[in-house]
């Protein structure tokens, strides 16, 4: 171990913001992180919840009511000392309307959030501050995932002056509890993190400062990374690089391979013709040759056959899904009366790799007789057409697909697969709405107590497999996560392959002497 | 004088409402809802529906475009919806860049294709000509793309002499630089290869001569000043080629300037941004026009500006 | 004829001729010159580990990222960039023509309309234009064309509006007019057999530059649309390559080059052959 | 007469070729001549004689890539112009040999200052210091009269008129006091009361510098006037050598004796009273009741300006201008450049916006080219100054004949063919060139052709604008034979609009005077070339240069002389010229001043 040192992070895109009720890509996600603090935490390199800002927490029986004890002593960037009051105005303000967080929706659970999502009421009803170390939480329902809602980055603690003072701006000033405080934002280069030396973990974090670098070329960055510029190639190894890299001894020991809560897939519209035909959408899943996909992304993900991602809890593993049978899938598509197959509309985004596995889709989709024109958008373009009922027969969502927020099944099903993403401007493409199955979700995410735990993920893990069943995707693959940085960076076992903190727990990082 | 300035500023002023206008209208009709953009993937459609108000985006059009004017008097150009920061700001931060990546590169072109030009025209029909005038042609056909990731392959990668990306030093911007004057520099040597050409036949440079006049000191001062014009009136629509360019070059050089910033927004469908830069660019081509309008004169003292 | 053998007497005139006539053949006989179909994702056009091959006698330029021939692609590029050339410049060449006849020999309000039109046209950042409309019509080949022609015609309008406008000066208009010729004579009879010479230089120098914003849109992943080849999109398909498998980068890229240069050149000798007042001007 | 002296130019059996297409073809051919110090040789010559290529040749300045020399010397203080090498040369050329150009709008480098241009010859050939070239620059300005010179050092020659840079140009040539100075037809772009000026400026300094003086020309008028010795050269060969009286006088060549016979000469016809070409009959008639009449023809061009693009000056070509012309009259508007002549031509094919009255056989043509424009136009045609520019390159002479006929439905396609060969022999030009392109004729065929334009709809009424202005002696001598003889065959009127007095006088029956766009006297041809009452037809007569060595002028006119400009403000009110009748059919304008009285009171 070895205390400071600066590293250099590389990044292609801008900053956008740094505010934890707004920022919501994975880029600034687990920038946010290290600035902020939650209530609840994650076990660095794992998805084991843990308090953080919370000493501890009670939930009552009915699962209704969360009371949580504070830590002591914890200060924000600004020297001030974090107070409960301060959980409230956060909870408070991330569901404000003002605010336009893209998280409100995420604590719909707590008493009163309609008033105050709505503008009606000044605040949640269901928080209450009850003195300077304790606040509860009072939920209109019982809800399984309330503590990894915690942990989100929406309930990040945010001081009130602080957002006071720069309003729409705080994101440009984020003030904070978190290991490092920002010193120095250059609009189109460069962000500087600086360790915050009253951080309430001792002994973090382990460096001094943390420069971002924006407007880098993945392969750009790759490159100066091979020369020692670069600590982390933020937009991790480009797929032009990735065999090279992988089998380049210079890099050996520098990249860390894990999974992440991802799957990539092809959404069916099952609102359109002739998606709307179970064994058209039975036929297209067999159709795709998944190997051969993961082949042309240079392995970089595994084929996958269910919507939920191995590392989350409720994957089944015994679930077969549909091979990959192209006579087969004629055969279906025969019967189902597309003996000659028929036309249709490939929407993918268009960024590389997307457009190539879009034509690795349209290639095998040809062979059992389905032409399917590319319609490669940029991403919003894709995003509105999925949003619509009647315009993209069938997406691939490369570049746009599901990471899970938190390590929990839910986050899976609701905006993509279930009845409430299936509206116009909804994230659920393939309009398959199954009442039936909404109605146990619901079910299921009442399972709040810890004993009920397990039953609740077996409940989740048939919802899925049924889901699939009806093929309104096809899962294609689990992209796995390759984190390339400098030898000299060292750390816990699991901050580089972080499921929570992409690409690399910061916190945790440090400069490693033997280099 | 003045009135001409005071005139072609107030019709740039038009041009520029109309630019806004037109790129408005454009941006309006991007099948892309900014609203839900802004709102992400978890929200509900209640935090849809507040963005929407809030930003006036269920207006009709032209209340839309009045709000968008009007604040644009007061020079304000919006939030950007993604990177949630005033278009404002992030323009003023990038533009730097990109200006220094925009002169450095009309220095690169005029030194190189006056340069190149003048010898072409005074090494008329040799071998040296033809050689040049091939390499200028090449120049002008090549794609900035293929350029910059040429240059970038043979003299960062290979070589090493340059880094191969970023901001900051003076060997940073060579190649960024030389990319984006790559193809001024076919135009300019062409055009003042012809030029000078053309202005050898003319009466005033018999004139010249028949005074006696050094032959150096016939080109440099008599025939030079003279074929310079229509390079000036290029340097003014060269502005317009740069800001298609720069976002090319931009991105393939990872340059931190407003073609970066335009691409990025492009991708992302971020409309305030793509009307900031959009506005900015109109402006920087019809102030280039307008300056070089204006440097003409002391070029060639015959213009006058009407 | 005279013109095609005063070409014919210019060695870099004849250069770029024979570069677009092999483009040309290329384009026409694609089926019959390439060992394989365009799109065909061979399986052996990969490594194990899916990566490019380089060129061999099995493939000759090598193969792209999805395991496809790329001088099979190559050959249908060129269908695409020259039906992109042909199709925008012409429509470009027209609008611009029409335009700027309009505006520079009708004159009237509707002419001073278009052509403060075509100066707001002028003030447009021509690639953010031409992005911005392919991502509203959603790209494929027409599409593109579409937004090419319409970001293209500024520049010709500009030169025909002037060109209209000192040919309607000239003495021997007035003439015709003093014998009582009408406008549509005129028009027909004396001014579009001169501007024939400088349309015919725009159409074949503007298709050197519609092959190049091509390129760029494809190159930016707003042109043709994959599957079909451009020499473009396979570029942007292969950009991040170019470290790892150049060839993949580079032949395209010398293919657009040498496409432009081609047409570049023979205008370049058809406007010093056709019309030497618009000598080095753009 | 100067002393007989040594030659200090002299050029022998000099031969030049150019390149064409079909290789080299030669244009110069063994001229030989010298020139003494003190002396004035003039070169004469139709165009394309090769009197400039020799020239140019002898300066060292002939394009390389397209000219040569074949053969010849050129002997400059005993050295071999044509074998100097080119360092040598540029030593030679201002400082012991200076030429003027004939044209002096395009001689001045534009983005150099006058003083810059004159400078820099004293630096470079007499190494001067900046201050010592400057008073030397000035002292030459001043010899060469020019006006304010001080001002004029520092300005750009766009900012000069024609005779201004013409004078530049002379005194760029004298400031190192040259050996031998060429002058290329230095007065042709000229008006005649400038060209008037410029020659006895360069006879006046010629003697003052004892330089020897080749002036090149095409005008015998010039020669006359100017030359000590004469060579008349043709098609690149020599014709003939000689005094200049003897060459006048007693010519040997028949070319030479065709170029002066052809030569109009002004007074030529005086004491002649030219008939109208109509019947004895109709004449009364057409005295009582002319053809055309206008009244009060007034033209004015706004110039946009400003802001907002509003008028912001006025160019006030033609104001108030009225005439009659009769049939089978000839009335000839003369007037230095910028007058107001062509616009006048204009208006009355209704080619421009025009204020006033005009009335074509009783009719106002305003209600004539409302109502029925092609009717109008047949009575009324135009032939251009430039032949070659008003017609279109790219169509048959044939088709550019019968187009009037095609435009206004004439008979049947057999018809027009028929009418367009004939309308071609009518000119003189073979019906078998018809299917030939304007470039593959000459300048007078050409002209022929724009004749038999004019003539397909039979109008009554032609305007020729300087129809001969641009061609030849000879030529122009046929073309208005041409002209006078479709007069007398078909009673046409003519409006003769030239700059040149001496046709003038040839053509016409009437004379109209124009001055800053208003007719300044009007009268008979005999009232107006032998009884001129205004100043300004005074002094145009005056300045006309006459083709006989015996008649020698001696000229004041030195400054001044520079023709006001026709721009005004907005709100200017201009100042109308008083006719004041003189005799039956001649009035002439009381003076300026009077008028300008007559107005105040
Ligand atoms: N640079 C040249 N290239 C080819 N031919 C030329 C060139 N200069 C002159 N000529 C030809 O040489 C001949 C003589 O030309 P030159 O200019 O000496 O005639 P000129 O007597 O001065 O006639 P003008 O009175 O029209 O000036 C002409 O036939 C002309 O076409
Ligand atoms: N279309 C026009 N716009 C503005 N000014 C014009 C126009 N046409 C002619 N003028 C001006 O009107 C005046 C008279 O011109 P005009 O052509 O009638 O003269 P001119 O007597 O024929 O002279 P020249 O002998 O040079 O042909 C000049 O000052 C000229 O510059
Ligand atoms: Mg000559
Ligand atoms: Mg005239």
């Amino acid at each position: 171990d070895s205390m400071g040192g600066n590293i250099i992070v590389t990044y292609k895109d801008d900053v956008s913001t740094l505010d934890p009720a707004i920022g919501y890509d994975w880029q600034n996600w687990s920038m946010i992180k290290s600035l902020f603090d939650g209530l609840m935490d994650y076990k660095p390199g794992t998805t084991e919840l843990v308090p953080d800002l919370a000493e501890s927490y009670t939930i009552s029986d009915d699962g209704l009511v969360y009371t949580f004890n504070l830590k002591p002593g914890v200060k924000f960037h600004n020297g001030r000392e974090f107070v409960a009051s301060d959980v409230k105005y956060t909870l408070d303000r991330v569901v404000n309307p003002t605010t336009q967080s893209p998280g409100a929706g995420f604590f719909g659970a707590i008493d009163g959030f309609d008033a105050a999502s709505s503008g009606d009421a000044d605040g949640l009803s269901g928080v209450k501050v009850l003195d300077d170390q304790t606040v509860e939480i009072t939920l209109s329902r019982p809800d399984a995932t309330f503590l990894h809602v915690m942990a989100l980055n929406f309930a990040h603690v945010v001081p009130k002056e602080a957002v006071d003072e720069h309003g729409q701006d705080f994101g440009k000033h984020p003030v904070g509890t978190g290991a490092y405080e920002m010193t120095d934002w250059t609009l189109g280069q460069h962000v500087i993190f600086s360790r915050f030396d009253d951080y309430h973990h001792e002994g973090l974090p382990k460096l001094d400062q943390i420069t971002f670098e924006v407007g880098q070329e993945p392969i750009v960055a790759l490159l100066r990374l091979e020369r020692g510029e670069i600590d982390i190639a933020g937009d991790g190894i480009p797929p032009a690089k990735f065999l090279e890299v992988t089998s380049n001894p210079e890099f050996d020991g520098s990249i860390v391979e894990g999974s992440q809560l991802h799957t990539g897939y092809i959404t069916l519209n099952t609102q359109m013709a002739p998606f709307d035909n179970l064994k058209v959408r039975q036929a297209v899943n067999m159709a795709v040759n998944k190997d051969r996909i993961v082949r042309i992304i240079n392995g970089r993900a595994v084929p996958a056959n269910q919507p939920l991602p191995p590392l989350m809890p409720g994957y089944d593993e015994s679930y077969e899904g549909f091979k990959f049978d192209p006579d087969a899938a004629k055969a279906l598509l025969a019967e189902a009366g597309f003996a000659d197959g028929f036309t249709t509309e490939l929407y993918v985004a268009n960024t590389d790799p997307q457009p190539r596995i879009a034509q690795a889709i349209q290639q095998d989709l040809s062979n059992i007789g389905i032409k399917a024109e590319i319609k490669s958008l940029a991403q919003a373009n894709v995003i509105a057409a999925g949003g619509e009922k009647d315009q993209a027969p069938m997406i691939w969502s490369g570049g746009m697909a599901w990471i899970a927020d938190f390590p929990d099944p839910s986050n899976f099903y609701g905006p993509i697969l279930g009845c409430g993403g299936a509206v116009p401007g909804g994230w659920n493409w393939s309009w398959y709405c199954n009442p039936e199955i909404d109605e146990r979700a619901i079910a299921a995410d009442a399972m709040a107590d810890p004993s009920q735990a397990e039953a609740r993920i077996e409940e989740w893990k048939k919802i899925f497999t049924e889901i699939q069943d009806e093929a309104p995707w096809v899962p294609v693959f689990n992209e796995q996560r390759f984190t390339i940085r400098s030898k000299r960076l060292a750390g816990p076992e699991g901050i580089f392959v972080d499921p929570v903190h992409i690409p690399v727990h910061y916190d945790h990082v440090y400069i490693s002497e033997g280099n | 004088m003045y009135a001409y300035v005071i005139r072609r500023l107030v019709e740039a002023a038009l041009i520029l409402l109309g630019v806004s206008f037109i790129t408005f209208i454009l941006l309006y009709l991007v099948p892309a809802d900014p609203a839900r953009q802004i709102a992400g993937r978890s929200a509900t459609a209640q935090t849809v529906e507040n963005i929407r108000e809030q930003l006036g985006l269920n207006l009709p059009f032209y209340e839309q475009y009045w709000r968008y004017l009007v604040n644009l008097l007061q020079g304000d150009f919006g939030r950007s919806y993604l990177q949630k920061s005033e278009v404002g700001e992030l323009i003023a931060a990038r533009l730097p860049a990109s200006l220094l990546l925009m002169v450095a590169a009309i220095c690169t072109e005029l030194v190189m294709g006056v340069m190149i030009g003048v010898i072409a025209a005074i090494k008329r029909d040799t071998p040296l000509d033809k050689g040049l005038m091939v390499f200028s042609f090449v120049g002008v056909s090549a794609p900035q793309f293929v350029v910059g990731i040429l240059l970038l392959y043979v003299f960062a990668v290979q070589l090493q002499w340059f880094p191969i990306g970023g901001y900051g030093t003076f060997a940073h911007i060579v190649l960024p630089a030389l990319t984006l004057g790559v193809l001024g520099t076919g135009w300019y040597s062409r055009m003042m290869r012809s030029s000078l050409i053309d202005v050898m036949t003319q009466d005033y440079i018999r004139t010249a001569r028949a005074k006696g006049m050094p032959r150096m000191r016939v080109i440099f001062r008599h025939a030079l000043p003279n074929a310079f014009l229509p390079i000036i009136a290029m340097i003014g629509i060269d502005i317009g080629f740069f800001m298609s360019g720069i976002v090319v070059v931009e991105s393939v050089f990872g340059w931190p300037g407003i073609g970066q910033l335009a691409w990025q927004a492009i991708q992302r469908v971020d409309i305030p941004i793509i009307m900031g830069v959009t506005l900015v660019s109109a402006c920087a081509i019809v102030l280039g026009n307008l300056v070089a309008d204006l440097v003409a004169p002391f070029v060639d003292p015959r213009i006058k500006l009407k | 004829m005279s013109v095609l053998r005063q070409i014919l007497a210019r060695p870099l005139a004849v250069f770029g001729l024979l570069i677009v006539l092999l483009t040309v053949i290329f384009a026409l006989f694609a089926p019959w010159l390439t060992p394989y179909e365009p799109d065909a994702q061979m399986f052996d056009g990969l490594t194990i580990e899916g990566a490019p091959l380089p060129p061999s006698a099995k493939f000759w330029l090598g193969t792209d990222l999805l395991g496809r021939d790329l001088f099979s692609r190559l050959v249908y590029g060129a269908q695409t960039s020259l039906i992109i050339g042909i199709v925008a410049n012409g429509a470009a060449v027209t609008i611009g023509a029409f335009v700027g006849i309009t505006a520079g020999f009708f004159r009237g309000w509707i002419g001073a309309v278009l052509m403060r039109f075509t100066d707001l046209m002028m003030a447009f950042p021509a690639l953010l234009l031409a992005i911005v409309l392919a991502a509203i019509f959603k790209p494929s080949l027409w599409i593109v064309a579409l937004v090419i022609a319409m970001v293209n015609w500024v520049q010709v309008a500009r030169v025909i509006y002037s060109q209209a406008v000192s040919l309607s000066e000239r003495d021997f208009i007035t003439a015709e007019r003093s014998l009582g010729a009408g406008s549509w004579r005129i028009l027909y009879h004396h001014i579009l057999p001169h501007m024939v010479p400088t349309l015919l230089v725009w159409s074949t120098l503007g298709i050197a530059t519609t092959v190049l914003l091509e390129a760029t849109l494809s190159y930016l992943g707003v042109g043709v649309q994959p599957p079909i080849p451009s020499w473009g999109n396979i570029i942007f398909e292969n950009q991040t390559y170019f470290t790892s498998a150049p060839w993949l980068v580079f032949v395209p890229g010398a293919a657009i080059v040498m496409l432009a240069l081609g047409f570049n050149l023979v205008g370049d000798a058809l406007r010093d052959i056709l019309d030497p007042t618009l000598k080095g001007k753009n | 007469m100067q002393q007989k002296s040594q030659p200090i130019l002299d050029v022998q059996n000099v031969s030049i070729s150019v390149k064409t297409d079909e290789g080299l073809k030669q244009v110069v051919n063994q001229f030989t001549y010298h020139v003494n110090a003190g002396e004035t040789l003039c070169i004469a010559g139709e165009s394309g004689s090769g009197k400039s290529i020799t020239s140019l040749a002898t300066m060292g300045l002939l394009p390389k890539s397209s000219a040569i020399v074949t053969a010849g010397k050129a002997i400059l203080d005993g050295e071999d112009l044509l074998q100097m090498p080119e360092k040598r040369l540029e030593h030679v050329r201002g400082n012991d040999i200076a030429m003027i150009f004939q044209e002096p709008m395009t001689s001045l480098n534009p983005v150099m200052t006058i003083g810059d241009q004159l400078r820099e010859v004293l630096r470079f050939h007499k190494d001067m210091d900046g201050r010592a070239a400057n008073a030397r620059s000035l002292e030459m300005l001043e010899a060469v009269r020019m006006s304010e010179a001080k001002k004029r050092l520092e300005q750009y020659p766009h900012e000069l008129s024609g005779g201004m840079r013409q004078r530049v140009m002379i005194a760029m040539s004298l400031l190192c006091s040259p050996k031998v100075l060429i002058a290329d037809e230095p007065t042709t772009a000229l008006d005649v009361t400038i060209q008037a000026q410029m020659l006895s400026l360069m006879k006046e300094l010629q003697r003052e510098f004892n330089t020897g003086l080749i002036l090149i020309t095409h005008d015998m008028g010039v020669v006359a006037e100017m030359a000590d010795r004469v060579l008349v050269v043709n098609r690149g060969e020599m014709v003939e050598e000689g005094e200049v009286n003897s060459i006048f006088a007693t010519p040997t060549q028949p070319y030479t004796q065709d170029l002066l016979a052809d030569l109009p000469k002004l007074g030529a016809m005086s004491g002649t009273t030219k008939e109208l070409a109509v019947p004895e009959a109709d004449r009364q008639a057409a005295k009582a009741q002319p053809l055309l009449q206008v009244k009060d023809l007034t033209v004015r061009f706004d110039i946009i300006g400003g802001v907002l693009r509003r008028p912001v000056k006025r160019v006030h070509a033609v104001e108030k201008v009225s005439f009659d012309l009769r049939a089978g009259e000839t009335l000839s508007l003369v007037g230095e450049s910028g007058c107001g002549k062509s616009t006048t031509g204009r208006a009355l094919l209704n080619l421009v916006k025009w204020q006033g009255d005009i009335q074509l056989g009783g009719r106002s043509t305003r209600d004539l080219f409302a109502q029925d424009e092609l009717a109008a136009r047949r009575q009324i045609q135009m032939i251009f100054q430039d032949p070659y520019a008003s017609l279109n390159p790219r169509m048959s002479v044939g088709d550019l004949v019968g187009e009037p006929l095609v435009i206004h439905q004439i008979g049947t396609a057999q018809e027009r063919k028929d009418r367009v060969a004939d309308l071609f022999k009518r000119v003189g030009l073979s019906p078998d060139q018809l299917d030939r392109y304007p470039h593959e004729f000459s300048g007078g065929q050409r002209q022929r052709i724009c004749i038999a334009r004019a003539l397909a709809l039979n109008p009554q009424i032609i305007v020729a604008d300087e129809s001969v202005s641009a061609l030849d002696v000879t030529v122009q001598a046929q073309v208005l034979d041409l002209l006078q003889e479709l007069q007398e065959e078909m009673g046409l009127s003519y409006i003769f609009i030239s700059h040149d007095m001496a046709v003038v006088e040839q053509v016409s029956h009437r004379v109209a005077v124009m001055y800053m766009g208003q007719i300044v006297e009007i009268g008979s041809r005999e009232a107006i070339f032998e009884n001129p009452a205004h100043d300004y037809t005074k002094a145009l007569l005056e300045a006309v240069p006459i083709p006989d060595p015996q008649i020698k002028r001696e000229r004041t006119l030195l400054t001044g002389g520079e023709i006001p400009s026709p721009v005004h403000g907005l709100d200017y009110q201009p100042q109308y010229v008083d006719l004041k009748h003189i005799t039956a059919e001649h009035f002439a304008a009381v003076s300026a001043t009077a008028s300008a009285q007559a107005n105040t009171r």
